[in-house]
């Protein structure tokens, strides 16, 4: 489905990764590996449009992406290193904001923050909320979205064990209902089903 | 579409909503930005009729100027402007509806105070109806350009002072030909002129602001 | 555990005390406030003579008086609770400075109104840039001020601090307005009212200045207590809350 | 200590010096609203030089609130405030450094240009140096009690305005005075009594503003 | 050295911990665990006097650290969730800054931006390095300290393996010179010398 041929991304003069071709079909995942400053992140901004690749291609279902953006942006999900919550919201309310112009019932918000173990803090601000509580946040949009490309930067930042466990199933249910999958970690991944791997430093060299 | 457009636009003003204290602190800048005319040039009566259209354009000029600092900067500081740019809407259309909300939270209150602003000032009813008109007409354009300034500069770290370093010279014929519409009618000569220039600035800068600022923004995040 | 867990309750316990008092205390007050306030109005406005100098216009005092001396006295009232609520961090105190600053405010509010509608007959303007009338401008902005502070943020602790604060910071201000007539040579009314010399005007008038200065603080008790019950009861339902997560 | 202080300050002029913008778009920002009176006012060259002073002041006034919206909330956000607090010289010498070096960069410019500001609104040689004068003197108290502000309200959203309105209170008597004082100059009118006040309230809120800001920020970073 | 007594932290009426009672004494080390919004972080920031306490003392060489606030601080070094980086300056600059009022060479600058991996990039601004490089920059500020006590906040986070076998053998150094460490992070350490471990969750429970 998603079909990247031939990519090659520069930040000022200096060539991050050339000629990069890999292709993910539904129920694939790939995680990305390298070291710091290999360009993950960057690769992972080029896949969703808001970094300008030097060359290459990009295709989702046959169609190139950046001609094709809305239809593509309706099924994709990016999660960056920032969490994207407003501070001054309270988890609820952050919650319905992330998911755009999805429209989801009151019910269901509560479901997915319980799920996620702010069920208790969904009213506080969530400038009040420590760090994993925040990510956690911003991963229960995983519970509602519909989207099935999911592309998320070192999704398990500041998570304790029980929360690593509960992504982890997601990941996985995800993968399994056809779902594809694309993340970046510096920890060992401990999701069961296989994933591929991307070595980002050894396509560089 | 339509939905969509209406889901983008209540969203918005949620967000906005939720800082009240927004349309507080842009209102109050712009009463006591007008207050401290007569406190610091000259509280004689003849004088502040004269420098009155003047001293609150110029308020509202620099309260849309504090307000436009925030439309993107803080949303590219936690993320969320990149998710916005995810949408699955076109991002000039979701930009249109941004701007259009930005106008209605913290210029539209402007306008709906200048008459009384221009009562303390001494106006005359047809004087306030044209400043007042004046507003109504010029605010809208002072955000869609100054948004194209804003996105040219977010992520810099000054950019409050360089966005209306950008603009000023965008805006000061905004700014004459409000003002002046207020002085004609002070001088009884006719507005028309005024506000007809004024009306292509608008519908012009309606339509072609968003792309504009929907370019700047990708380069900007790149 | 046990030991600690006690503190926050032994903080209520005296919320807990209060809060039956001031039902009880309430409407008292709110029935003398009304009393003192008619019979106040009908000697100042009824049997207190016509002014040979300003005609009637003189009886905007009865109610401008009390009202700028309630806004400088609530306002050190405040900033007193300000300082036990920093100091000791006694949430009481707390609760009981921010009941009491929507009402200071008012009371600043109605004393510029009047002061300024007084001004018009007396001195031919509404407002001029004298130190005391600016300095009771200042009073009103530093009462929004501080009630704008409490509300921005959003933690009940922080803000409370804070607002805190500038109360005390704000405080200066308050010396300024009283003074501000025998300090600086200003178009205000100095002083006519002193116990040393006795009253500078009739003793109808002086009734009903006290009368009405009374009223006024029968009014403010009243309507803080009253304030105060629905903050206790908005905090509770946080306490109950946050012993309910600390269970989890 | 001495030697400390120094650190201290060359440290503040790096970091600000590395934003010249700062520099430049505060200077623009003020030269732009000076300049923006005759256009939306008047051109008649006798009213502008009687709201000259006004004007002048009112436009640094504004100039001074925008640049303090950035005294500390960048430093709040990418964490430096708190290796600050966590200095190992007392907090309030800390920041009368970091007052004095942010005066230095965003006031000072608009003290120096203010005489040829006052040479496009035709002011004579001596009001142009009272002009000065009165900048001098005003703009640090400006600052000191701005920095107050600045410190309660950091980290909340909307502080910009929040700032202004809980300054500009402070703010009016200083430009009264100081606005005032060029005027009297104009009639003819001794000034001593001006600049006694103001230099009263400089040495006033020269000891007792860091101390206040210290404690303010301790309780806004908790 | 380093002494908590009955240490109690109180957010909006809820108790985070208290009761908390440790002492640290040289070439100590203490991590410190829990679930998200146990209260690591925020003990921390106390222990740094940037939060106050609701009860109990910490005191350093036996003074209390409210009183002699300076003394403590020309001891301390803190490293919290932000990298206290300013993005428009490079890092060289950054260092520096970070610093303070320790005067330090232009050569040993050079060396610790070296030893962190950083040398090639150290004239860029910082807005422009990966998450993994910003954290080894504000890291990098302990190779050039005189502090003897540590307390840092998720010092892993955002490192790639390399990088954190950097960090471990710079934490060993100072723990053997005798200096002292408080830490939190999710992950398992890999430091090879002990480390007592405080788990807030038990502490709270
Ligand atoms: C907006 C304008 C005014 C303001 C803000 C204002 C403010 C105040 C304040 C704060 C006080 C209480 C101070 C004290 O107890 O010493 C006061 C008292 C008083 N004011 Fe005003 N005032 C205003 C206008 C006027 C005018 C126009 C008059 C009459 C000419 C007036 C007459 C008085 C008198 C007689 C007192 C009582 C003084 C005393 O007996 O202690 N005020 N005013
Ligand atoms: N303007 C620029 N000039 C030179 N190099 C740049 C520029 N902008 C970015 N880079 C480099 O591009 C790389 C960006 O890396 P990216 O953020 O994608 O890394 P990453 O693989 O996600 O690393 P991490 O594991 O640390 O998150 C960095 O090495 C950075 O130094
Ligand atoms: N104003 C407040 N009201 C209620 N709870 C608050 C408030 N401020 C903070 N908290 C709570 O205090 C805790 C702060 O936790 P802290 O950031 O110290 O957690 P942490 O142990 O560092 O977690 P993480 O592992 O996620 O970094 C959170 O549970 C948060 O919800
Ligand atoms: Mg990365
Ligand atoms: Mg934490």
């Amino acid at each position: 489905m998603l079909k990247i041929e031939g990519l090659a991304v520069e930040r000022e003069e200096r060539l991050l990764f050339s000629g990069l071709s890999v292709s993910l079909s539904a129920g694939e995942g790939l995680h990305i590996v390298g070291e710091n400053g290999a360009g993950k992140t960057t690769l992972l901004r080029v896949l969703c449009g808001l970094t300008l690749q030097a060359s290459g291609s990009i295709s989702w279902c046959g169609q190139d992406v950046s001609v094709f953006r809305e239809e593509y942006c309706s099924d994709l999900l990016y999660l960056g290193h920032k969490n994207a919550n407003k501070t001054e919201l309270n988890c609820r309310e952050n919650l319905r904001l992330a998911l755009g112009v999805l429209s989801v019932s009151d019910e269901a918000i509560s479901d997915a923050l319980h799920d996620a173990g702010l069920g208790l803090i969904s009213h506080l601000p969530t400038r009040f909320l420590s760090q994993g509580q925040q990510r956690r946040l911003s991963l229960a949009r995983l519970l509602l979205t519909k989207s099935k490309l999911w592309i998320l930067d070192e999704p398990y930042v500041a998570l304790d064990y029980k929360a690593i466990d509960w992504l982890d199933s997601h990941l996985e249910r995800h993968l399994k209902s056809g779902g594809m999958l694309i993340l970046t970690s510096h920890q060992t991944l401990t999701l069961s089903s296989k994933i591929r791997v991307l070595n980002l430093g050894e396509q560089h060299a | 579409m339509h939905k969509m457009l209406w889901a983008l636009f209540s969203r918005d003003m949620t967000l906005f909503m939720h800082r009240k204290q927004d349309v507080v602190t842009v209102l109050g800048f712009f009463l006591i930005a007008v207050a401290l005319f007569p406190l610091g040039i000259s509280s004689d009566p003849e004088l502040l009729r004269t420098i009155a259209p003047g001293a609150i354009w110029i308020a509202a000029l620099f309260s849309t100027v504090l307000a436009l600092d925030r439309l993107f900067s803080e949303d590219l500081d936690d993320g969320t402007l990149e998710q916005q740019m995810l949408m699955p809407v076109p991002i000039s259309l979701m930009l249109l509806v941004r701007l259009i909300a930005h106008w209605v939270i913290t210029s539209l209150p402007i306008v709906l105070l200048a008459p009384i602003m221009g009562l303390q000032f001494g106006l005359a009813f047809n004087e306030i109806v044209i400043l007042t008109l004046s507003l109504l007409v010029g605010t809208p354009i002072l955000v869609l350009l100054g948004a194209i300034g804003a996105a040219l500069t977010v992520g810099l770290k000054s950019s409050g002072g360089l966005v209306t370093l950008l603009l000023l010279p965008l805006y000061v014929p905004v700014l004459i030909l409000g003002s002046s519409a207020v002085s004609s009618v002070m001088n009884g000569a006719d507005v028309t002129a005024h506000f007809s220039l004024m009306g292509a600035a608008l519908i012009i800068s309606l339509v072609l602001s968003p792309f504009a600022v929907a370019t700047a923004l990708k380069i900007t995040l790149d | 555990m046990s030991m600690t867990r006690r503190i926050p309750w032994m903080k209520y316990a005296s919320a807990s005390n209060f809060y039956p008092l001031a039902d009880r205390l309430v409407p008292i007050f709110m029935g003398l406030a009304l009393v003192l306030a008619v019979i106040g109005l009908y000697l100042g406005f009824v049997v207190a003579p016509i002014d040979y100098q300003q005609g009637n216009s003189y009886r905007i005092m009865f109610i401008h008086v009390p009202a700028a001396w309630m806004s400088m006295f609530i306002y050190l009232l405040l900033a007193m609770y300000a300082i036990i609520s920093l100091v000791w961090r006694v949430k009481m105190a707390d609760i009981m400075a921010y009941s009491l600053a929507p009402t200071g405010a008012m009371f600043t509010f109605i004393a510029l109104l009047t002061g300024a509608l007084w001004g018009r007959p007396t001195w031919g303007t509404y407002w001029i840039w004298d130190a005391r009338l600016t300095s009771e401008l200042l009073l009103l902005f530093l009462y929004l001020g501080y009630m704008g502070l409490y509300s921005a943020i959003p933690d009940r602790q922080r803000a409370s601090r804070a607002a805190a604060f500038l109360a005390i910071v704000g405080a200066v201000n308050v010396p300024i307005i009283y003074f501000s007539v025998i300090w600086w040579n200003t178009l205000h009314q100095g002083s006519s009212f002193s116990f040393s010399e006795g009253a500078s005007m009739t003793d109808a008038m002086l009734y009903a200045l006290l009368l009405m200065a009374l009223a006024c603080w029968a009014y403010t008790i009243a309507v803080v207590l009253r304030r105060a019950q629905a903050l206790i009861l908005e905090r509770k339902k946080v306490a109950l809350w946050a012993s309910q997560i600390s269970k989890k």
